[in-house]
């Protein structure tokens, strides 16, 4: 990884983990990138994240954003499925 | 103070957290899994979260009632894990010097869940099947694969 | 059923009464006897109601209630007698298949309560004055000679 | 007592037990007799009634009641102060 890269932490939760078949991952994308740099590097890196939506809701470092936001270096980018609490 | 548990909600527990000779009005909600007509044989639901989000978020959640509340004081509590028909997953307690505040505070909260807390269920039920609820409040057609 | 009582309001019992796995959402409201800013001073509240009367009135307003909210199911006591401040003078609960008939319904009971539920306080002060209470929440000029 | 007056009870309650100094009497009136005539016998026959209001909250066989509404004898009138309940 050099400056010209972010490598963040990918987590997925509920159903999308279980698309995906795991809870985490790592993903590098050359910078500047946004979040959505993010979801499509994933989507065409891990198998099975090709059944994970192009546009998921997401969160970066705890906080819900837009997929134009962008990402650093260290982030922690989650794929968030349609939120059922309560 | 952590909003999240995997105990029973006591609702005992919330009301003391917020009660006060000042405040003479608290409304509490209680979310409990329903098993109706509507729903067709859930046994449980399991309940999972982006449990540090879950934190943070129920943070500045319970901070923006207080900034439209000043004077209500809000406990909450989201239960984790499998949770059977009739028993809660989440507990709020408003408490406010006049009612019409406590109920509108409570209310503003289980909405703003609904909206922004990351929680999913998956429903468990009689008949083995396992599926993920949508927001929308009706299972997704496609059942679990765990 | 009875409506009144002299013992502290359980919310326990109050949501156990309510409580079935096809109601997901239950709403409680606790209105407690208040010695905040406004009210210098309120060591207690002494309740006391026509209670013959309150008995069939609840009873009539629960079934205007139920005609409002049929999938609702609602309970509620008020105490009596003397009440120190902080405690609980009326709890109800309310549940519903849904959160807003619960809030809606548990909303209304108190509002009728407040409208038409022969009941009356009388303040009883730290420094030994009693004033009843008038409908506007503010105590009556004339000091009570008893 | 005859058959053209009517016999009631009068109940009083919190304010207005203290102000006529018992919480019930026995009034008597004669037939046709509305709510309004009980009130005016009361706070004319009894010591202390004159205090109450002219136009209390009434109820008459434990439901409220306008002062116009006819009463019968054996009802149960009961002045009601203002409702603070809850």
């Amino acid at each position: 990884m050099d400056a010209t890269s972010a490598t963040v932490r990918v987590r997925f939760f509920a159903r999308y983990a279980e698309l995906v078949g795991r809870t985490e991952a790592q993903v590098s994308v050359p910078l500047p990138a946004t979040v959505g740099d993010v979801v499509r590097r994933v989507r065409a890196e891990l198998p099975g994240a090709g059944s994970l939506p192009e546009r998921p809701l997401a969160a970066v470092n705890l906080k819900q954003t837009k997929l134009d936001a962008q990402v650093e270096d260290g982030d922690e980018v989650a794929f968030l499925p349609p939120i059922a609490g309560g | 103070m952590t909003y999240l548990t995997r105990q029973p909600v006591s609702i005992d527990q919330l009301v003391a957290d917020v009660s006060s000779p000042e405040r003479g009005g608290t409304c509490v909600f209680l979310g409990t899994v329903r098993n109706g007509a509507e729903e067709r044989g859930v046994e449980a639901i399991e309940y999972s979260a982006y449990e540090e989000m879950v934190e943070v978020e129920f943070g500045r959640l319970v901070a923006d009632a207080a900034a439209r509340w000043p004077d209500a004081r809000i406990a909450v509590r989201h239960r984790l894990g499998t949770i059977p028909a009739g028993e809660a997953s989440i507990g709020i307690a408003a408490a406010a010097p006049h009612r019409a505040q406590a109920f509108d505070a409570c209310r503003f909260v289980i909405e703003e869940v609904k909206r922004r807390i990351p929680v999913w269920k998956k429903e468990l039920r009689l008949d083995g099947t396992e599926i993920w609820v949508d927001p929308s409040g009706h299972p997704t057609s496609k059942p679990s694969h765990v």
